[in-house]
């Protein structure tokens, strides 16, 4: 029962955590068209300004959520609007516009990481932040993983209910299947797409909040968490959000189960498996 | 036709641009006096890698170049005066392709006269064939490995300064553990040159120490959850606990432990305890966290002035208990071999550096070179100023035993500090 | 000489039957038409013939031999060409490079290349589109892209011509030119298969007409007996 | 103008010229030995890289990001086998591997489109990556090997050899049928299959063409980096390079892709030196700046700039 | 009610819309005619927005829109329904209905909109919940012309609402579109079906190669030698 608990509890960490990175990639990619490779710099930048918050005013990480995420909304918001809304006008095809947009965000990763270097440096940086013990049923978890799982469960529900029942996640969920006839419905294109790709950065931002209470953390580390976002968004199919959640549980739930009987193999689980379902599903698990 | 024509133009550029290189290296001028001595290095100033430029080598090359230049550089004798150091640093990205190309473009196209190593031990053994090839002396900072050893004999040039497993820290390791009485260990290793030798050492020596080793795990690069080992580790009741990883897991690993609430007799971590910021991050819990390589300022009055001049430069909390004094006292015995042999010629420094012992900040120091001395060195045992360091009230004591030892060890560890 | 006939023809998408149990045949020389309401199944039946689909449950044969089973442009290759309900053209390549590309491939051993070119102009101009030989299709009108696809499929040199509503959206002139080209393609000695929402067209081409609804076959016949048919008028035509 | 523009435009004068510089660049290394040979080595192998990419993914539009598992392929090939065979044999089968692996890969992933497609490639990078280094590490209790050393000039030679191997064949495929087909697949593959091409056995052989390259530079350049392990060799830039390289330099003919993996290694390799604390920050805003201002590449741009002189030149007469 | 004058429009480099001019009054069907790449879509994304003239101006209610965003000429009563529908698939029949209503004064007064809608098309009630891809071709154009009425328009723009339905449905959509005017709602209409649209609007306009050639009343062009030929096939 114990060592039961430890799996999947330990899978919903893992999995949570994953299902967050990815959410805000696949809306900006099943949105806004934009294969975000800077994504995991806005995990990267989140996760560095929590940390220096707590480090320098002692300000508490879970507080520090509310900075980070509209300070990251913002900043994303604004490229849309200036740089990928440019980018798509002058665009030739929309398949012009995914490949100049995918190189775009290449020099956005490039810059993002450069400045945070200037800014932090690259050496390892890490906190100790609610690192106790807690017991549920005998089986022991660290607090900071268990608040990390809580929070990413809450975010990934109020994001889940904001799309389905508002009415701008309604436009949201419109302009993904197709942004022209959205727009004949009165719908601002331009406004909504440069949301979808703040909404993005904030749920990366909050996803680098919530990491830097658990894992230390360094400003090169941002392409390894893109990439994870990259295979769990396609796993769950591209620009399905559910899917997106899907994809990062079972991630989560593999890694964890991998991790328990031989750690070795877990990253050659993860791509196992995630080969493995796309030759199942050529889609992912709830692409059309 | 306008296509063709713009191949055309294309092709010429090309040429163009190939043939100026050539033909401005067909003309050099005569060679103008000799001002001031370059030392060039490719170094990952980004990538995964760039932590070892900013907490390892890095500020230690660049504290000692600005010291030698502000005693008005180096004395070499075949110019007859004192030349000062430039430094020339590219960027390898990490990347061990960029690396080779742009050690080679030190080496072929700006000449410097010496070069400075690249991180990470991966990266010193492609870098070591090229810089023999070139008659390059390169002292090894941070990497070296049991895989190196054998090739000393054809890498003449190679002055390794860091110590690893087999090169003194596990046999030391085994000989604090078995005196403690320690009986089990558990070993949590990375997949990665580093771990794999490490924990290949680690269970030779500890063996043959009569130690029994209960359970051995090896962990992916990026893993992101180790409590399934902790707990393993924790149900086996393992004394010892060795974390032969990088600071990544290594962090990881201790507060998962302290969340499992598995605490040892003995806690060691690779790369990571080493490092002074490691004592502010864990506060408390850090105390009686052993980790390899290690010096403090009690080890010699040497060892106090140089983390003076060092916290004066830096952030202490950069400073690393491990490799900091061996790179330092390496440039300083660079310098010196440079001096006496009164040349830029690296031969002749070679044989100098081969053959010599100069005062360092680890007191006389040489190297222990291949026993027909045609091959390459690593410092010798007697330098080291530790093998192992425990965290004790805020200080990584050395608890080697013997002469360098600063504070006995303190086994079994302290609990992990109750909840705030 | 039945050159297509299909036997207890089946295809299921998820849950849903598009097509159940359908027989159905096209003699050699014929003009045949599939009418029916959307979704009951006429493209989906072209697509298993044409193996866009597989087809898994039931038998299709093309001039006596089983078919199911092979690749597209096996079939291609054996006779079979096809167009499709939304354009599927060669967008940037100009439209004589797309009616090439067909006579290049579409015969067995292949065609030396010159030739191949020169087929491809006679067939541009049969379709009239002589004059857009360079336009790259994708700036083609709707109803010029779809004479390319009619171009392209008849350089493959086929028996058997699917074509699927060629004439949705155009005027009655344009469907008066189209129904032309349909009757001139059958006089190439090619059979024809068609799908057709315009009455007039379908009653007007063919030789018998097959409908379908709900992917069941409902009714079979000449036109005439076809347009008095009370289960047609009821599901499709109207009163 | 006109004298210049025909004897300039004339065929054998042109191929007469392609083979000067062919014969310079061949004979460079018999009087060179500085950096240059390293440098060039560099472009020739992001060269091939990324018109090897091109060649299947530029026509056909499965953007594949498996180049890195083909380049490791070959590295491996050459660490296993490096010391054992010359090493012109070493490379011959680092190519045929890596091409075996791709038609494998081009087999498996029929069903994948789109962005399915270049994630599943690279999925693939990562796991044989990881296979790798759980084989070495818990099957041979090792991690990395050391890879043979051999001389400048000799990779020097080898990688213009293959350089010029894959020009050609890029070439060639680009004005055969078989370019034709692949041409077709990329606009619409269903049209594609209809029209008699078997589209699945086109896009595998290319596939498995394209990695033969891939492979060779692999082999021959692991010998440059003397020490591998599978981080190293199955390094995943080198999957995203040639897409960068090609998009860059504009895909619309063979010229782009290698102006933009000459321009783009070059760049790369300049600012690192010139400017290293800066030059990704640089390099990130030349990316931003070339994909607002340069739609179709630097060949584009060139071509734009070409024709806007010719303007002017018949404006002038 | 609606004034388009003088207007140039371009699509890439080639143009589209030659000196166009036409008026549509309030609670008419007016009608547009011409063959394939005549220009009559073209001519409907530059009312709505969704193409902006190079040159000419183009009057609603009074007002000047060319220029202004889609969005905000929905907002001024102006609804387009697409040519194929372009219903949102992945959501539901529901859904793409308050999607209609996306505009503000719209949204408010959605859930009554929604009851008369359903009174127009019950089967829409009937398949409230079903996503909109499963819906028959029929209930397809249904759905689209339903969401076009959800943003109460002064103005309901119909692209080609036939196309590609059943010779049942068609009849059915033209019983509609006189069920819309007969509620005070102008229409601009583009059909292939050129009789039937003749004998359902008031007016016409015939366009070709991005021309009016001809604009009249439909009984007029009925009879015109020119319709006639070219555009009923007699």
């Amino acid at each position: 029962m114990v060592e039961f608990l430890n799996i999947f509890i330990g899978g919903l960490i893992l999995g949570g955590i994953y299902a967050l990175i990815a959410v805000g990639l696949s809306l900006q990619y099943g949105v806004a068209r934009v294969l975000n490779i800077s994504h995991g710099e806005f995990i990267m930048v989140g996760a560095f300004l929590t940390w220096a918050m707590y480090t320098f005013w002692g300000l508490n990480p879970l507080a520090s959520l509310a900075i980070v995420g509209p300070a990251i909304f913002v900043v994303g918001f604004v490229l849309h609007r200036t740089l990928f809304t440019r980018l798509r006008t002058s665009s030739a095809s929309p398949a012009a516009y995914e490949g100049g947009s995918l190189i775009a965000t290449f020099g956005l990763m490039f810059i993002i990481q450069n400045l945070a270097i200037i800014t932090w440096g690259t050496d390892i940086e890490a906190y100790s932040f609610l690192n106790t013990g807690v017991s549920i049923f005998g089986a022991r978890f660290a607090a900071n993983r268990l608040t990390m799982l809580l929070f990413a469960a809450g975010i990934c529900v109020v994001f889940y209910l904001f799309l389905a029942r508002t009415r701008l996640g309604k436009a949201i969920r419109a302009a993904a299947q197709d942004p022209e006839t959205a727009g004949m419905m009165g719908v601002n294109i331009k406004r909504v797409l440069a949301l979808c790709f703040g909404l993005g950065a904030l749920m990366a931002g909050l996803a680098g909040s919530l990491l830097s209470m658990c894992y230390p953390i360094r400003t090169t580390m941002g392409l390894e968490y893109t990439i994870i976002a990259i295979i769990v968004v396609v796993l769950g199919g591209m620009g399905s959000i559910v899917g997106s959640f899907i994809g990062g549980l079972i991630l989560g739930m593999v890694g964890s189960i991998v991790l328990y009987i031989d750690p070795s193999l877990s990253l050659v689980a993860y791509y196992f498996i995630f080969i493995l379902l796309l030759l199942v599903r050529p889609t992912g698990i709830l692409g059309k | 036709m306008r296509r063709k024509l713009l191949i055309l133009m294309v092709s010429c550029t090309m040429v163009l641009a190939l043939a100026a290189p050539l033909f401005a290296a067909g003309c050099d001028e005569a060679e103008p006096e000799k001002e001031v001595i370059v030392f060039g290095a490719a170094r990952p100033l980004t990538g995964p890698f760039a932590v070892y430029e900013e907490m390892a080598f890095g500020p230690i090359y660049k504290m000692w170049v600005d010291e030698v230049n502000a005693r008005g550089g180096l004395y070499i004798e075949e110019y007859g005066k004192r030349l000062p150091i430039e430094l020339k640093i590219y960027d390898d990205g990490s990347d061990m392709g960029t690396m080779t190309s742009m050690l080679e473009r030190l080496i072929l196209e700006d000449e410097v006269d010496f070069i400075l190593p690249p991180a990470s031990t991966a990266f010193l053994f492609a870098a070591a064939p090229i810089a023999n090839k070139h008659g390059y002396i390169l002292m090894g900072a941070e990497g070296g490995g049991t895989t190196l050893t054998p090739l000393l004999p054809s890498l003449p040039y190679y002055f390794g300064v860091l110590n690893y497993s087999d090169h003194y820290q596990m046999p030391v390791l085994a000989d604090i553990l078995s005196d403690a009485g320690i009986e089990t260990a558990a070993i949590m290793y990375l997949e990665d040159l580093h771990g794999v030798e490490y924990s290949g050492v680690a269970g030779i020596e500890l063996t043959n120490a009569g130690i029994d080793i209960v359970m051995t795990k090896s962990v992916p690069l990026g893993v992101m959850d180790v409590s399934s080992i902790i707990n393993q580790a924790k149900t086996l009741g393992a004394e010892a606990f060795l974390s032969f990883c990088y600071p990544d897991e290594n962090f990881l690993a201790i507060g998962t432990a302290i969340a499992l609430d598995y605490n040892p007799d003995v806690f060691l971590t690779g790369p990571g305890a080493n490092f002074a910021f490691f004592a502010g991050v864990f506060g408390p819990a850090a105390e009686g966290i052993m980790g390899y390589g290690a010096w403090n300022t009690k080890s010699s009055a040497a060892s106090e002035d140089f983390y003076e001049k060092f916290i004066a430069l830096y952030d202490p909390g950069l400073l690393d208990w491990w490799g900091h004094n061996l790179y330092y006292a390496g440039l300083q015995f660079f310098e010196q071999a440079i001096e006496e042999a009164g040349t830029l010629d690296q031969a002749v420094i070679r044989e100098v550096m081969a053959t010599s012992t100069f005062d360092t900040i680890l007191g006389p120091t040489w190297f222990d070179m291949t026993a027909d001395g045609e091959g390459g060195g690593l410092l010798a045992e007697e330098c080291y100023t530790g093998q192992v360091g425990q965290w004790q009230n805020g200080v990584f004591e050395v608890v080697d035993p013997g002469a360098n030892r600063t504070a006995p060890p303190v086994i079994p560890k302290p609990a992990w500090p109750a909840e705030e | 000489m039945r050159i297509l006939e299909g036997e207890g023809v089946s295809k299921h998408f998820g849950g849903l039957a598009a097509l159940s149990n359908v027989d159905f045949h096209v003699d050699a020389g014929e003009i045949v038409g599939l009418i029916g309401p959307n979704g009951a199944g006429k493209t989906t039946l072209f697509n298993l013939v044409s193996a866009a689909l597989t087809t898994k449950q039931g038998v299709i044969k093309f001039k006596g031999r089983k078919i199911t089973g092979l690749k597209p442009h096996q079939i291609c290759r054996m006779g079979l060409a096809r167009t499709f309900q939304s354009v599927k053209i060669f967008g940037n390549m100009p439209a004589l490079t797309n009616v090439y590309i067909g006579s290049l491939f579409g015969i067995p051993a292949g065609t030396p290349s010159a030739y191949a070119a020169k087929g491809a102009e006679e067939l541009l101009e049969f379709v009239g589109l002589s004059a857009s030989k360079v336009t790259p299709a994708k700036d083609l009108t709707l109803v010029n892209q779809k004479r390319v696809e009619v171009a392209r499929a008849l350089a493959t040199k086929p028996e058997l011509l699917l074509l699927d509503e060629l004439m949705a959206g155009l005027n009655p002139t344009e469907v008066a030119q189209a129904m032309e080209l349909v009757t001139k393609i059958r006089d190439r000695g090619i059979t024809v298969f068609v799908i057709e929402h315009v009455m007039k067209a379908i009653m007007g081409v063919c030789d018998r007409i097959i409908v379908l609804h709900h992917g069941e076959k409902i009714a079979e016949g000449t036109p005439q007996e076809i347009a008095n048919n009370r289960a047609v008028v009821e599901v499709y035509l109207g009163e | 103008m006109n004298s210049v523009a025909s004897i300039v435009l004339n065929r054998s004068f042109q191929l007469g010229l392609l083979a000067v510089i062919l014969i310079a660049l061949a004979t460079l290394p018999l009087h060179y030995q500085g950096y240059n040979i390293v440098r060039l080595l560099n472009i020739f192998m992001f060269v091939v890289l990324t018109v090897s990419w091109v060649i299947f993914s530029g026509s056909t539009g499965y953007m594949s990001l498996a180049s890195a598992a083909f380049f490791g392929v070959g590295i491996y090939t050459s660490a296993l086998l490096g010391d054992k065979l010359p090493i012109a044999v070493v490379v011959g089968i680092g190519a045929l591997v890596s091409s075996c692996v791709a038609f494998l890969v081009g087999a498996l992933t029929l069903r994948l489109r789109g962005i399915y497609f270049a994630i599943f490639t690279f999925g693939l990078v990562e796991l044989i990556k990881h296979l790798t280094l759980w084989w070495e590490i818990n099957m041979e209790d090792r991690r990395g090997r050391l890879v043979v050393y051999v001389e400048n000039d000799i990779i020097f030679w080898v990688m213009l050899s293959i350089l010029v191997a894959t020009l050609l064949t890029a070439y060639f495929i680009r004005r055969s049928k078989w370019g034709l087909a692949l041409q077709s697949i990329g606009e619409n593959e269903e049209a594609a299959a209809h029209m008699g091409i078997n589209v699945t056995l086109v896009k595998v052989i290319t596939f498995a063409v394209s990695a033969l390259f891939v492979g060779a530079s692999g082999a021959i350049i692991a010998t440059r980096w003397t020490y591998i392990d599978p981080g190293i060799a199955f390094n995943p830039l080198y999957s995203f390079m040639p897409v960068l390289m090609a998009i860059f330099g504009g895909m619309g003919r063979l010229l782009g892709p290698v102006i933009g993996a000459i321009a783009f290694t070059y760049l790369k390799e300049e600012l690192g030196t010139e400017f290293p604390e800066l030059y990704m920050l640089i390099f990130g805003i030349i990316l931003i700046v070339a994909i607002l201002y340069m739609p179709n590449g630097l060949v584009g741009l060139i071509q734009r700039l070409w024709i806007r002189g010719f303007r002017r030149q018949d404006a002038d007469t | 009610m609606l004034e388009v004058n003088n207007i140039n429009t371009f699509y890439g480099k080639a143009q589209a819309l030659f000196d166009l001019s036409l008026r549509v009054e309030e609670s008419e069907i007016f009608a547009l005619i011409g063959s394939n790449g005549a220009g009559k879509t073209t001519l409907l994304n530059t009312i709505s927005g969704l193409v902006t003239p190079a040159s000419g101006n183009i009057e609603f209610l009074g007002k000047r829109i060319n220029g202004l965003a889609p969005h905000i000429i929905v907002e001024m009563g102006i609804s387009h329904v697409p040519e194929g529908g372009r219903i949102f698939n992945e959501m539901t029949v529901r859904e793409n209905l308050e999607m209609g209503a996306y505009s503000s004064h719209a949204w408010k007064i959605r859930w009554g909109t929604l009851q008369q809608v359903y009174e127009i098309f019950p089967v829409l009630k009937e398949r409230e919940k079903q996503l909109a891809r499963t819906l028959s071709g029929g209930e397809h154009q249904m759905l689209a012309m339903g969401r076009g009425l959800m943003s109460r328009p002064k103005l309901c723009i119909l692209d080609e609402p036939s196309y590609g339905l059943a010779p049942k449905y068609v009849e059915e959509v033209f019983r509609i579109i006189n069920s819309l005017r007969e509620q005070g709602i102008t229409i601009l209409l583009i059909e292939q079906n050129v009789r039937h649209t003749l004998e359902t609007a008031d007016r016409a306009c015939v366009l070709e190669n991005g021309h009016i050639v001809l604009d009249d009343i439909c009984d007029n062009l009925l009879q015109s030698d020119h319709v006639r030929k070219a555009y009923l096939g007699l």
